[in-house]
């Protein structure tokens, strides 16, 4: 399936884009992470969380096609 | 002051005293209000290294932080007995001395107050993905992170 | 801003957006501060056996009063990282929906400025001899008494 | 000696003055009160405190020459 990925501050910074769309089998956020750590050597050396569907997620959950995003530590206000 | 629709929370770039006046003055028509407060979040000129931040560059995952300045807003009004809540963050780029955060909370009594502003502000800033860029004079950049 | 002179507190009639709103523009040059928080009274129109109230007459002991308003400024300024504070505070008639005390306290980190606050509201409650008049519309009246 | 009593709020109902000067010997701020009560019948059924000085102070407290205030309940803001 296709998915969406998002990125924000320093994580777009390291992929040099917003967004992306992925084509992946059904799996983990694990799984994804490894296909995205592959991508980009540097993204092993920042620190983030990821949403998926706009809710924060454990590497163990299953990918359900929706919006993924990688979220560095938040500094709003 | 309905509090059950999603709003959008965010202005392009700093929120200004103007701004902040005319919703206090929109205020004193609701007489049931006896205590408001109002936190803002003002960006510092802070030293880094011999250099000097003249701004904060702002971006946000959005529709995300809209869905959770909304959660944050229900939990508020479950928790605490007020009458109205607003809450404003920036986008963009906001100067050094500039505001860009305006939580304001109203309600009959003021304990009620104190403990709300400080639930909400500290929700904000643990929960939101919104992501701050200091910007050096000399154009140069650091991620800031809330502690 | 110096902490050290006694001022004079009060003005006559009530505290208005325009004023809160300018005062705050005025800290903008400040790029030390990274918070403010800000405490306004306002006057209900409390019902109170069927009466409704219009507005409230606030008397003082002038000279003890800024004498105990310049005793908190001292003792929040020594007990917290405040980069400024003020506190504004009405005489004369205040109508309903109108503000009373306007308290505005601001410092480099967050956390200082809500505990900041809440002392020294919760100090002017207290200590300072201001006596409120409730005035209901039909020009009877009852003294305010703080909880 | 002459001293200045100040009146406020519901007390200065009472005394249906702001301010007074009362010659007293010099005695405590109890002998005062028994002579203001005297001249104000309602005042013992008024809550109110005393300051002298700008300082609140005991019924015990010695009288000074120094200003009175009868300050009743505060309610600031």
């Amino acid at each position: 399936m296709l998915i969406t990925i998002k990125y924000f501050g320093q994580i777009a910074e390291v992929t040099q884009k917003d967004e992306e769309q992925i084509e992946t089998s059904k799996g983990s956020i694990l799984e994804l992470l490894s296909t995205l750590n592959a991508k980009y050597s540097d993204l092993k050396h920042k620190e983030f969380q990821i949403a998926q569907n706009q809710e924060l997620v454990g590497l163990e959950a299953k990918l359900t096609g929706a919006e993924i995003a990688l979220l560095p530590p938040f500094s709003g206000g | 002051m309905t509090h059950k629709k999603p709003k959008n929370v965010f202005q392009q770039g700093a929120i200004t005293s103007e701004f902040i006046g005319n919703s206090i003055y929109k205020h004193q028509t609701k007489t049931s209000i006896g205590a408001h407060n109002i936190f803002l979040g003002q960006v510092r000129a802070d030293e880094i290294d011999g250099k000097t931040v003249s701004a904060i560059e702002y971006t946000a995952y959005e529709d995300m932080a809209n869905q959770k300045f909304h959660e944050i807003r229900e939990s508020a009004f479950e928790k605490f007995d007020l009458t109205c809540m607003h809450i404003y963050h920036s986008l963009g780029t906001v100067k050094a001395g500039e505001i860009c955060l305006f939580v304001f909370v109203s309600s009959p009594q003021r304990k009620v107050v104190f403990e709300a502003l400080e639930f909400i502000v500290e929700a904000i800033k643990a929960d939101v993905p919104v992501f701050g860029k200091e910007i050096f004079e000399d154009e140069s950049h650091q991620w800031k992170i809330n502690n």
